[in-house]
């Protein structure tokens, strides 16, 4: 109990940290470098890659339907938040749409994971009875079709069909995504501790136990269901805001794929596994591995195989490896927590002492 | 006369065309330990699986205290294949899932372990007390509840206390001994708060000594925690020392059924098991 | 293991602050912000190649006496939304003072607000959509725009070829198509023809379904403005339908893509273009143009792959030179080539250029009014020149 | 001109649609039947063999590419299941399936790598690709011969289970894993016959897919691979005619529903197909249930 306080403590003195860090940062850099859009990209996924986590590695339901449900908030937020004057530009060909109000970012922000999770609760009345990759499949499938249904030519006037929705608010600092992910993370870290969670887990364990034990399996499993689906949205809306613009046409089941990579990269049923390979995946994909991309002279000779595609072939191969030879990922279902780090430097002093 | 504990009538369990339990009727007063015992495959399991709702029967009624909590006749495809009898006796259809009886007051164990595996010892008796839990998602996330979150852990530990794994708490369930993970099963069932505790071969796979001493500790938790017992169980000197009445099915009907002395120089249980294994 | 992973990852999230101010004194760089791969891939090394052609005959300005290398960086955006961001944002961190592109306009708009947060300024080669420069107030564009497009090509469908009821049919998701279909829909209905529309999700190859419901709706014309992939797709089966209805589409379909796709059938495709190469009342700086891109071309066999595998000139390649060439010009007219000193003086470029005379209007817009309408060839790889419209 | 005549068209393209799906569905549910596996990469080895025609055939003839082809696809089919399946035979469901997920993942990238993800046209196959014209409508002999050689196939495909050796293994492995295990069936060799014999139909599948449809994009198989398992989970998955059925229907009823205008739906009706169907009968059509024991 007393070691849980004080890694409490240090967990939040390290939270502080890092947003003093990050302030440092963002003023002595200069705006242009990749590093936080890495950072503001990273932690977004990581919120995304969480709340698939509570689903899938927490919960063990094989669910594919997150990048529905991001897609849904991504879409709420843009269509609440567009402000009106810029309406009659974006909706070009649906004369301004039929929105014709703007809300404040925070409350779309809001709308967005209500609405996601709201969306959730139905597709998951009939899906959550489904078994393992049943479900998997069935929620791959509700994904497309939330897709096609917003891509709707006669919706047009509400989600501007195939077309772009953009000029709606977006942050300009990394601390505020950072903040936004930080609190939602929090929360779905207190709700995994709580007796929720250990309801959770138990059903991932062993279904007939659970139920044996008294645990209305599908209650907790649409709880589980509609709370990763509320952070998926919210996760969407910060998406949208760090792209700046938004098309339902690049929420395709690839992007879930990339999010259950990610999970699996962190470990299933790892908070902070799924928090790291999300940084990892971004800053990898989108700048390390760059350079694959380009072709390379040194002095007169031609680099082979660099060109265009190439970065992602190495990162799947690397994906591969993980997946086949490194199956617990980077943490396993264990945490990365400064308490756990000094008993281990305890236990390694013991050991070297005796 | 006063409300039986649990009372199974005309029980039939049916898959496609094997009858794996047939017209089986029983009942088990409060405060007893009762035993149904049989040669393996007779159908004991699927009993317990129908009681405790995993299962629908496919005709029958179990009554838990007086009220129905599990009916059912044959209906759809069964009508056809049905093989048993009384098929029109029970019209109503009652087929609650089994957290619901659990709720009700029935716990239970399982033959072949089921532990939560990824959980420790204590997480795994702490799991089960979420079902007498008053609190929200909301509130247990923001620990408003942390006095029943207390409670909770409390009782946990009372139970790990008293099966004498306490000690052990913080270890994976997984990695204790066999004989210790079937007590932390009963723990963990104990954990439920239930009036009636089903047993499920508890003794399965343990040495006499073994054996004999979880015997005096299944009378020890009736008396502890005022429970009623239903055991299936293999061993016969277990279940003749601590069980006040026994029913003996093979092939899934009833052959047998009185105090243990009476079974025990019963021809007919004699041949089933002889049949089957030595006693 | 995880203390040590951690710290490789604060450590690796910490080296560029190290590789700070990599752009040299003496160097322009000019960012090419264009598809290297995905379904526009074609058209987007095509017009890359107009950009490398032109870098290769201007590679350095004299700016006060002194002589600054133009050195061109590219980045794949994939015409596609979601990648766009981050190759935008590649693009700014490689501290460029210009950009060039891009084909696709979801892409440039996806883009936009980066580099304008960023302060660079872009120029558009053949993004048509309106909605690239509106708004947008450091974004440029050299080619005409889709309500212009779709109103020249329903007046050449109503007009030309004498049609009443058109049959559009576009991809589910892609703003291009939809847009252009919008404004045909719009001018066409004007004109008092009546309009078909379908649209087809993303991933079909079959599209004989569609033919048939053209067919059926009695279309005097189909008009499909969609990426060449799908293009082909169509033609191919139309070709095996044998398929009377003639084709209508807009500038993606003037590619040897389609040229390949009609070879040796009976089908009718008409498209619009900026630009046309066997124009014989073409200017000087288009002759020139032609001439040397077609060596420049054949010179090396990359660029003849990536062209398509032969050197018939897309628009787009001409786009993308005059893209360089207004960039270029912009440039000579500052006095350092800062990004800012760019931005500043593009409203005021002009440049006799390739595909026509570029003088930006108060949206940023080329005051372009005429394209060329071409009919492709199908017995040899070639385009057909049918006419020039223009509306005032 | 009446009803018939109209929808005629679409039927024929339904028809032959289905056929093709009808050809990877079967990969799809010989290997669920057999590991309980969604194998997610089942339509790229679809794709990989179209782009393996496309470079043979600018090099050698077709009488070669061809059989060549076929043999490189099953040869793939094979290795995969060897390298990213076998390892994690014993591990949980989850990671087998993620695995299957990173693999379609590199198959994709690597054909867009080498691709630069530019459309690949596809080689012209003699008499296959000329037109011919039923009842008014025109269209390739392909379409005609797709449905006919798929039903050929799978006749032979069912003997082949039915009457032999392998065949019994391969029923009894379905079956039950463990069990057949224990008989002394080796179970690799089964399990990579029927990947084998997965990936050929693939392969048969993809040439007659893009003899049709002749452009080959990474992506391009990725949609006729999620309806081939949807039609798998339609005809009751592990049931081969089932598949075949299923195939048909949804390649039938897709066309109809652009007939009728609402193209815009018509990948998400299949979806909520299989959505309903697994409500409904979660078993499928053809499969057979099965109690889980406690």
């Amino acid at each position: 109990m007393k070691t849980k306080k004080q890694g409490l403590i240090i967990g939040f003195i390290l939270l502080a940290l890092l947003f003093v860090g990050l302030y440092i940062l963002e003023n002595t850099l200069s705006s242009s470098t990749m590093l936080l859009t890495i950072l503001k990209k990273g932690v977004i996924y990581a919120l995304i890659a969480v709340s698939m986590n509570l689903l899938n590695g927490f919960t063990g339901l094989f669910s594919l339907g997150q990048a529905g449900f991001m897609l849904i908030g991504a879409y709420t937020y843009a269509i609440l938040t567009i402000p009106v004057g810029m309406r009659s530009m974006i909706y070009q060909y649906y004369d301004g749409g039929i929105v014709q109000f703007a809300m404040p970012a925070l409350v779309g922000i809001l709308c967005a994971g209500l609405l996601a999770a709201f969306f959730a609760f139905l597709v998951g009345l009939p899906v959550l009875r489904l078994k393992s990759d049943y479900l998997a499949i069935a929620t791959l499938g509700f994904a497309e079709i939330i897709r096609a249904i917003i891509q709707y030519e006669g919706l047009g006037p509400l989600t501007n069909g195939s077309n772009l929705l953009r000029r709606f608010p977006t942050f300009q600092s990394v601390l505020y995504p950072f903040a936004a992910a930080a609190i939602c993370i929090g929360v779905i870290v207190l709700l995994i501790n709580s007796t929720y969670g250990r309801a959770f887990k138990a059903i991932r364990d062993d279904e007939v136990a659970a139920e044996a034990m008294g645990i209305n399996l599908f209650f907790h499993k649409q709880l589980s269901f509609v709370m990763s689906s509320f952070f998926a949205g919210i996760g969407g809306a910060l998406l949208a805001m760090y792209q700046g613009s938004i098309q339902a046409a690049t929420f395709k089941s690839t992007m879930t794929y990339e999010i259950l990579l990610i999970v699996v990269i962190g470990g299933m049923g790892s908070v902070t596994g799924s928090v790291i390979a999300s940084f990892l995946f971004v800053a990898s994909s989108e700048w390390w591995l760059r350079f694959l991309d380009n072709e390379m002279f040194i002095g007169s000779f031609h680099m082979p195989l660099l060109r265009s595609g190439f970065r992602m072939v190495v990162f799947s191969v690397i994906i591969m490896a993980v997946v086949l030879f490194y199956r617990r990922g980077i943490m396993g279902d264990k945490e990365f927590s400064p308490t756990r780090i000094r008993n281990r430097l305890l236990n390694r002093k013991a050991g070297r002492n005796a | 006369m006063p409300d039986k504990m649990l009372e199974l009538d005309d029980i039939t369990m049916q898959f496609g065309g094997v009858v794996a339990v047939n017209n089986l009727s029983m009942f088990i007063d409060e405060g007893e330990i009762v035993a149904l015992i049989g040669p393996n495959g007779a159908g004991k399991t699927t009993a317990f699986n129908c009681v405790t709702g995993v299962y629908k029967p496919t005709n029958g009624q179990v009554k838990y205290q007086g009220q129905v909590i599990v009916s059912n006749h044959p209906a759809g495809k069964m009508k056809a294949l049905y093989a048993g009898e009384n098929r029109d006796k029970y019209p109503q259809v009652v087929d609650p899932t089994p957290d619901k009886i659990t709720r009700m007051g029935i716990g239970r164990t399982f033959q072949n372990i089921r532990l939560f595996k990824t959980q420790t010892v204590f997480e795994n008796v702490l799991i089960a007390t979420h079902l007498h839990r008053t609190s929200n998602p909301l509130s247990a996330a923001f620990r408003i509840n942390w006095r029943e979150e207390r409670r909770m852990r409390e009782l946990s530990l009372e139970m790990l206390d008293f099966v004498g794994l306490a000690a052990m708490k913080d270890e994976l369930a997984t990695s204790l001994p066999y004989g210790k993970q079937r007590r932390l099963e009963i723990a963990r069932a104990l954990a439920t708060k239930p009036k009636l505790l089903l047993l499920d071969e508890p003794a399965a796979g343990m040495n006499p000594q073994e054996t004999a001493d979880l015997g005096r500790f299944i009378v020890e938790i009736k008396e502890r925690f005022g429970l009623t017992i239903f055991l299936i169980e293999h061993h016969m000197d277990l279940v003749m020392d601590i069980s006040e009445r026994i029913y003996v099915i093979d092939f899934g009907k009833l052959i047998a059924h009185g105090e243990p002395h009476e079974i025990q120089d019963n021809p007919d249980v004699i041949t089933a098991y002889l049949g089957v294994e030595d006693i | 293991m995880k203390k040590t992973l951690a710290l490789l990852l604060v450590l690796m999230l910490a080296l560029p602050i190290l590789a700070l101010g990599e752009n040299y004194a003496g160097t322009i760089t000019i960012g090419i912000f264009e598809p290297a791969s995905g379904d526009n891939a074609a058209g987007g090394k095509q017009e890359t190649l107009g950009m490398y052609y032109a870098n290769s005959l201007v590679g350095s300005v004299e700016l006060g006496g002194k002589t600054y290398k133009l050195e061109v960086s590219e980045v794949d955006n994939q015409t596609s939304a979601d990648k766009a961001p981050a190759a935008a944002q590649t693009l700014v961190s490689r501290n460029v003072n210009v950009v060039l592109g891009t084909y696709g306009s979801g892409a440039s708009m996806a883009a936009a607000p980066i580099f304008e947060a960023a302060g660079i300024p872009a120029i558009g080669a053949s993004c048509t959509n309106p909605g690239v420069t509106l708004g947008s107030p450091l974004y440029w564009r050299i080619c005409y725009t889709d309500d212009f497009q779709g109103d020249v090509l329903a007046n050449f469908a109503f007009n030309n070829l004498d049609v009443k009821v058109a049959y559009t049919l576009n991809m589910l998701g892609e703003d291009y198509g939809a847009g252009l279909v919008n404004y045909f829909t719009r001018a066409f209905e004007k004109l008092g023809g009546t309009v078909v529309a379908d649209t087809f999700p993303e991933g079909t190859s079959d599209f004989t379904a569609y033919l048939q419901n053209a067919v059926n709706a009695g279309a005097g014309v189909i008009f499909s403005p969609s990426s060449t992939t799908y293009a082909s797709l169509m033609l191919g089966q139309a070709k095996s339908m044998n398929l009377a209805i003639p084709f209508v589409a807009g500038d993606t379909w003037a590619s040897s893509v389609i040229l390949e796709a009609v070879q040796g059938s009976e089908l009718k495709v008409y498209f619009s273009d900026f630009f046309d190469e066997n124009d014989e009342n073409a200017s000087q700086v288009s002759k020139d143009f032609v001439t040397g891109f077609k060596a420049w071309l054949n010179a090396n066999p990359q660029n003849l792959t990536n062209n398509g595998g032969n050197d018939i000139i897309a628009a787009v390649s001409a786009l993308g030179y005059d893209a360089y060439m207004t960039a270029v010009e912009a440039i000579k007219a500052t006095e350092n080539g800062s990004k800012d000193q760019i931005a500043e003086v593009l409203p005021s470029v002009s440049y006799d250029g390739v595909t026509g005379m570029i003088v930006f209007d108060e949206n940023g817009d080329a005051k372009k009014d005429i394209a060329y309408i071409k009919i492709a060839d199908t017995q040899s790889l070639n385009y057909i020149f049918v006419t020039t419209t223009s509306i005032q | 001109m009446n009803g018939f005549e109209r929808l005629f068209p679409y039927i024929l393209a339904g028809v032959s649609v289905g056929g093709q799906y009808a050809l990877i569905a079967i990969g799809y549910t010989m290997v669920y039947g057999i590991l309980r596996l969604i194998n997610f990469a089942h339509g790229d080895i679809f794709t990989v063999a179209g782009f393996f025609i496309v470079y043979m055939s600018a090099t050698m003839p077709l009488v070669v590419s061809i059989p060549m082809t076929i043999i490189l696809t099953v040869l793939l089919g094979f290795a995969v299941e060897r390298v990213a399946y076998k390892p994690l035979r014993e591990a949980p469901r989850m990671s087998i399936m993620i695995s299957a997920i990173g693999v379609s993942y590199l198959l994709q990238n690597l054909m867009w790598y080498v691709t630069g993800g530019l459309a690949k046209q596809y080689p012209v196959i003699p008499w296959l690709s000329n037109s011919v014209t039923i009842l008014s409508s025109t269209t390739k002999i392909v379409t005609i011969v797709t449905p006919v050689l798929t039903v050929t196939l799978v006749l032979l495909l069912l003997q082949l289970i039915n009457h032999t050796k392998t065949g019994m293994a391969m029923r009894a492995v379905s079956r039950d894993f463990e069990t057949a295990k224990l008989m002394g069936i080796k179970i690799d060799r089964v399990i990579s016959v029927s990947f084998i014999i997965g990936s050929f139909l693939a392969a048969v599948g993809s040439l007659l897919y893009f003899t049709n449809y002749p452009t080959v994009t990474p992506t391009v198989g990725a949609m006729p691979g999620l309806k081939a398992f949807v039609a798998a989970v339609f005809g009751g998955i592990g049931s081969i005619p089932g598949a075949v059925v299923g195939a048909f229907l949804i390649g039938i009823s897709e066309n109809l529903i652009k007939a009728f205008g609402y193209s815009t739906f018509s990948d998400a009706f299949t979806f909520a197909l299989l959505i309903i169907i697994l409500l409904v009968r979660p078993t499928g059509l053809f499969g057979e249930k099965t109690i889980d024991k406690v």
